[in-house]
């Protein structure tokens, strides 16, 4: 079994009364593509932005590599190899494409800049755009741009937030293929809705319902496991 | 002068503050809140309302009382129909910027203020209150129309609090306020309501001003420290929040008041003032913000 | 409407003038032919028209058009017709130095005089002293006398505080009370105020309770009030900009009818206010200091209705065309009489054209006696040119009947105190 | 290389417009250098990281007084005063940062304006030192800067113009450099660069502290150039005019600043001479340029003609 490379330990948060995240155990193994899925409002946007360090917990303990990262803040625990792709598109808008690769880049010290800016573009196809202003970006070019400045960054681990949402059908399938080739250079934490896309993509997958892990194991068992079909899937049409 | 009276002054000099503060600030509120803009302009529109005062003042015979009711009325729809005009030939075609309209309102503020120069003059001029009535207490005398400027800030606000919690017109700025296009897909009229509510935030000035400057005095420069100081007061209160508007002012007032009473005046000010900051520093949102 | 004479449009008014000149020259060539080869002396004028000190500029200009065009009517200054250039500065000191500069670049003055507000001199005195052009304020500020400045700005129209307080003070000890309380801005010219009248009534074995500075964006005094201690005899209050009336208003709620100290101001706090305001009633039966009573006295010298003819003011120091309209008549003065200094000097110096400024300025310190006259309205001064700095008699005036009656003149001698300076030891 | 050349050839120009001036307006030129070094170091926290700021009176003024009173009370030197009113500036701006970055938006815009208005009133409160609202004038000796007098027109426009230069060459290599983007990146969208690595506290707090250092250098060169301090230049006009300045000449432009204070100077002196209400020209000046070129003079100039200005 590989390394784990990222590890919560019983983390919880509350918003008010709301117990968004209660006590969740999780480890991501180095080197895996690895699914979060759950019904809207399970908790699952709330969980990796505290594994991201966007918002504090108010218990449990976050360790990557081994390390405790649980009082870290969020643009430390970038620095230190986590990488974070918003749900909704965020990217500088009055920039250019090459500048919005550009602070990825350079936030890890990187000397050859234009390199490295190259590089990630090439990745996402995107190697003739560097000069447009990220703001005229098709929708799909700009999920792009988003996912080529989580790459500049060179993470450990990548978390995407519904990376797939709003592309067409051709696009979908350009980056399930270039997830698949991230690994195991690096590993993915992705949160998607498109079961298609995650019953293809995930070595593993976490099932939240409720702020609590429901189900954790391959695509297989968890197609298999009752309680996620009784909770989640139902029907079982969602897999269509 | 014993520590109580003197203490009871402060409290009561600390209360017609608060007053005058959120006289000031509700209409300035009301213009941040439901459009997210800065009316720099807001003290030009208070000097405005002040002015007319004075003007209308001075051309109704008979009693000071019936001078001022006539301004009470008069000036309002004079300084709310310059707003409306203000809003539609420049803010609306700014689509409203916070930055093109902190400038444009700085604009406006200079315009203005040069038109009563020119018109009204460089002096200042008392406006006679609507009664004269001094309340003599063991240990000093109080202007009781002081008194009546706190009482009518309460109706004032009070009748804002109705007129947007009760009407119509309160419902369609909430509306816009929530969201501007949903507003306008659910068939609102945006620019109106926008117009009316800059207007109305203007108009409110110009009452603000009509209550005030019978304890102060008419000034073609006056709207400059209104201006600062009920834009703190809106801050401080949380972006528009009408609650959060007059308990900011009941805290400046008050502690400014209190304040005044332990160190030379100047220093009172400064510490006052820093003790302000400090609120939002350690609350940046402001006393009854939303979080985030 | 305030008519400022539009100095941009300088140039073409003095085409039109030129223009105007020579239509004339036929009927003024024969009374005045000199006129006909002489330039105009260019004099530049720094004028609050706009700002904190507009309710001064106006009768600033107004004092020193009257001035001017008597000085005109007779014969001009060594026979050259004298013009006026107005640029406001906004009261504002940085704009001020700007202004100094425009008048003598831009406009070619021969020096520049007129500033009223002690931080505008500030501002501007140092580049006066750069370009080396004689600059004369009419401040009243304890500025030029106590060695702040240079040896080209100069104030020889008015008296200043120091000198004003001095004699004011064994008055008020001997007449209205030895406990004093003050009340002041807290700027300039209030530390003025502080520092030389606390030493003032102290030697005359009086002393201060309380100093009150207020800052400068107060807009409500009633708070500082019970800071006054209880055995005050005298309030010595002087405050200007619009809150005064506020300040009196408030001060008379307070005391109310009860028991109350009296009440000393300078008149500062109320020029250009009517005294018959309604809310000023409070002030009946106080005193004021006055530099140029502003209600006729009976006693009033042989020129003071000359003066009040020429610049357009009745015997109650108001707008002969609007009673509303009341002058700062205890200060604008300085202006008349500090243009009138000017064409002593220019004649005595046979000032030519800018190449002759420091002659101007060695005549100017030259000049010591300042007999009374049309010249000098006011009263008669002396000019103590060690210390650039004119000194007069003062007067104290009481409200009565809503009123400014004169009660009482100090002589020049009351008001003189050892030179802080001698600025004629100091290079050009 | 374009973009370096471009600003060299700016500086000759100023450099023979300072020649060829009449003498009136190459002292407006001196004045408007000043104005427009306080102007660029606002302008890198305005125009470039977002940070709307209506306390930069305060660090003016300390750059002010941090020079004029060690001159005028101890007779220190002017060029270290110059060097203690730049670090002056600096300071008090890290200090005000330090607390007021906990906010941001409008209530940014209210504690450092409230900062900068306790540090008016602080200046008033001790008139004994600093000579309250009507100030301190600066001795013809105090004002000898490395040799060089300030009390001549010529050697001040060359000082006025050498401290331009270096605030415009610093300026322009800082938005050209990494941190330059960073702050772009700050201004455009705070969340996401946090997320990319930058903690945007220290970005912020880092081009408070420049921005102060401009401020602090203009301040103090204003006192020692023209000879005088006074507690109108810790007025709240004085915060409101460096912002009105970048937006006018182009906030997020390394020039705008210039420009803006050169057409701001000017629009008052010239309506000034037309009528007493010359701030109403300047009013209608704002209000029709925030219609018709919303990003400024040179925002304007490079949407239509120079795209590569930075």
């Amino acid at each position: 079994m590989a390394a784990v490379i990222l590890e919560a330990q019983g983390v919880a948060r509350a918003f008010g009364g709301l117990r968004a995240v209660d006590g969740v155990d999780f480890a991501l193994q180095a080197g895996e593509i690895h699914a979060l899925i759950g019904p809207n409002g399970a908790g699952k946007t709330t969980f990796v932005s505290l594994l991201s360090g966007r918002i504090a917990p108010d218990a449990g303990a976050i360790r990557l590599a081994g390390q405790d990262i649980t009082r870290l803040p969020a643009h430390l625990r970038v620095r230190r190899g986590i990488a974070y792709t918003f749900q909704i598109t965020s990217i500088y808008p009055r920039l250019t494409v090459f500048d919005n690769v550009a602070l990825a880049a350079q936030s890890r010290g990187v000397r050859d800049l234009q390199a490295a800016i190259a590089a990630a573009l090439a990745r996402v196809g995107m190697g003739d755009l560097a000069g447009q202003e990220a703001a005229t970006l098709s929708y799909g070019h700009q999920r792009l741009l988003e996912l080529a400045m989580g790459l500049a960054l060179q993470p450990r681990v990548l978390i995407l937030d519904e990376p797939t949402q709003g592309l067409a059908a051709g696009e979908i399938a350009a980056f399930t293929a270039l997830v698949r080739s991230l690994v195991p250079e690096t590993t993915v934490l992705m949160i998607e809705h498109n079961m298609e896309v995650v019953m293809s993509l995930a070595h593993r997958i976490t099932v939240l319902n409720f702020g609590r892990v429901l189900a954790h194991g391959t695509p297989e068992e968890i197609r298999a496991n009752p309680a996620v079909q009784a909770a989640y899937l139902g029907t079982g049409d969602a897999a269509a | 002068m014993g520590f109580g009276p003197f203490l009871l002054l402060a409290v009561m000099e600390g209360l017609v503050s608060a007053a005058v503060l959120a006289l000031t600030a509700v209409g300035l509120s009301l213009v941040f809140g439901v459009m997210r803009v800065v009316n720099v302009a807001h003290g030009a529109f208070f000097m405005l309302g002040a002015l007319v005062a004075w003007f209308v003042a001075g051309h109704v015979a008979g009693p000071p009382v019936w001078g001022w009711l006539a301004a009470l009325v008069v000036a309002p729809l004079v300084v709310g129909a310059l707003a409306a005009l203000v809003d539609i030939s420049v803010l609306k075609r700014l689509n409203y910027e916070p930055e093109a309209v902190i400038v444009a309102t700085i604009g406006v503020l200079y315009i203005l203020e040069q038109a009563a120069l020119m018109s009204f003059g460089p002096d200042a001029r008392p406006v006679a209150a609507p009664f004269t009535l001094r309340l003599q207490l063991p240990w000093f005398g109080y202007s009781g129309y002081k008194l009546f400027v706190v009482v009518a800030a309460c109706a004032v606000l009070a009748g804002v609090w109705l007129l947007m919690a009760r009407t119509r017109f309160g419902l369609l700025m909430r509306a816009t306020q929530v969201d501007r296009n949903t507003a306008r897909a659910f068939g609102i009229n945006v620019d109106r309501v926008y117009a009316g509510t800059f207007a109305l935030g203007a108009a409110l000035a110009a009452v603000a001003a009509v209550l005030v400057v019978p304890i102060s005095q008419v000034h073609y420069l006056m709207g400059a420290d209104p201006l600062l100081l009920a834009f703190i007061t809106v801050i401080i209160g949380g972006l528009g929040s009408l609650r959060g508007t007059l308990v900011a002012a009941l805290v400046i007032g008050l502690s400014d008041g209190v304040i005044s009473m332990f160190w030379s005046p100047t220093l009172s000010k400064i510490i006052a003032t820093l003790l302000v900051a400090l609120v939002l520093v350690f609350r940046p949102q402001g006393l009854f913000g939303a979080k985030a | 409407m305030i008519t400022t004479k539009k100095t941009g449009l300088a140039p073409s008014r003095r085409s039109v003038l030129m223009g105007a000149g020579a239509g004339l020259l036929a009927g003024a060539g024969l009374i005045r032919p000199v006129w006909a080869q002489a330039a105009p002396l260019k004099l530049g004028f720094q004028l609050h028209a706009t700002g904190i000190g507009a309710g001064y500029g106006r009768w600033y200009q107004r004092t020193a058009d009257a001035a001017v065009k008597l000085i005109n009517e007779g014969g001009g200054i060594a026979g050259r017709p004298v013009e006026l250039v107005y640029e406001d500065d906004g009261t504002d000191p940085k704009r001020g130095a700007e202004v100094v500069d425009k008048l003598v670049s831009q406009h070619g003055c021969d020096l520049v005089l007129g500033t009223l507000f002690s931080h505008v001199v500030m501002g501007s005195a140092p580049r006066a002293g750069e370009l080396k052009v004689p600059y004369l304020v009419c401040s009243e500020g304890y500025h030029v006398a106590s060695g702040a400045l240079n040896r080209w700005t100069l104030q020889p129209g008015i008296t200043d505080v120091r000198s004003q307080i001095s004699s004011m003070a064994p008055w008020v000890a001997g007449n209205i009370g030895k406990k004093v309380t003050m009340v002041y801005p807290d700027y300039a010219f209030g530390y003025d105020h502080r520092d030389f009248f606390t030493a003032a009534i102290q030697a005359q074995g009086g002393e201060v309770l309380a100093q009150i500075a207020i800052p400068p964006t107060e807009t409500s005094f009633t708070r500082y009030f019970p800071q006054i201690p209880p055995e005050t005899e005298v309030i010595y209050h002087v405050m200007v900009g619009p809150g005064v009336l506020t300040f009196v208003k408030e001060l008379g709620e307070f005391y109310g009818t009860g028991a109350k100290p009296q009440l000393f101001g300078f008149i500062d706090s109320l020029e250009a206010v009517d005294t018959a305001t309604p809310g000023l009633e409070f002030l009946e039966g106080s005193h004021f200091w006055e530099a140029h009573p502003r209600v006729k006295p009976a006693d009033a010298g042989e020129h003071e209705a000359a003066y009040r003819a020429a610049v357009g003011v009745d015997d109650n120091g108001a707008s002969t065309g609007d009673a509303a309209d009341v002058a700062t008549y205890s200060h604008m003065f300085s202006t008349w009489e500090t243009l009138f200094f000017i064409k002593q000097a220019i004649e005595a110096a046979g000032y030519t054209g800018p190449a002759d400024r420091q002659k101007l300025v060695e005549a100017m310190e030259a000049i010591s006696d300042l007999p009374y006259g049309i010249e000098r309205p006011q009263g008669a001064k002396t000019f103590n040119g060690k210390t650039h700095q004119a000194f007069g008699v003062q007067n104290i005036s009481k409200i009565e009947g809503g009123k400014l009656v004169k009660v009482h003149t100090t002589t020049i001698e009351e008001g003189l105190y050892p030179d802080a300076v001698d600025y004629t030891t100091m290079a050009f | 290389m374009k973009v370096w050349l471009f600003h060299l050839a700016v500086l000759v120009a100023l450099a023979v417009l300072a020649l060829i001036l009449p003498a009136y307006h190459a002292n407006n030129l001196a004045r408007i250098l000043m104005l427009a070094v306080f102007a660029t170091g606002y302008n890198l926290a305005f125009g470039y990281t977002g940070m709307l700021s209506l306390g930069h009176a305060l660090f003016f003024a300390a750059g002010m007084y941090g020079a004029a009173l060690p001159v005028s009370l101890w007779g220190l030197g002017a060029l270290p005063g110059l060097a203690l009113g730049l670090l002056a500036g600096g300071a008090v701006a890290a200090a005000v940062g330090l607390l007021a970055l906990r906010t941001a938006g409008v209530s940014f815009m209210i504690v450092t304006l409230m900062f900068a208005q306790a540090g008016y009133l602080t200046v008033i409160y001790f008139n004994q030192t600093t000579g309250g609202d009507q100030g301190i004038v600066l001795s013809g000796a105090g004002r000898m800067l490395a040799g060089l007098d300030m009390t001549q027109d010529g050697p001040r426009l060359m000082v006025a113009l050498g401290l331009y230069a270096a605030g415009l060459l610093a300026a322009l290599a800082l938005v050209q450099s990494r941190f330059g983007r960073v702050m772009l990146a700050m201004r455009e969208n705070e969340e996401r660069s946090r997320m990319l690595g930058y903690d945007p506290f220290r970005v912020k707090l880092a081009v408070l502290a420049i921005s102060g250092l401009y401020a602090g250098v203009a301040g103090a060169g204003y006192a020692l150039l023209f000879g005088y301090a006074g507690a109108g230049f810790a007025g709240v006009q004085y915060s409101i005019l460096p912002m009105l300045y970048s937006l006018m000449g182009g906030a997020g432009t390394v020039l705008g600043p210039l420009i803006g204070a050169g057409a701001m100077f000017y629009l008052i002196d010239i309506a000034s001479g037309l009528t007493t209400a010359y701030l109403m020209g300047v009013g209608i000046a704002l209000v029709v340029l925030v219609l018709f070129a919303p990003r400024g003079i040179l925002g304007w100039v490079r949407e239509r003609v120079l795209p590569w200005l930075p």
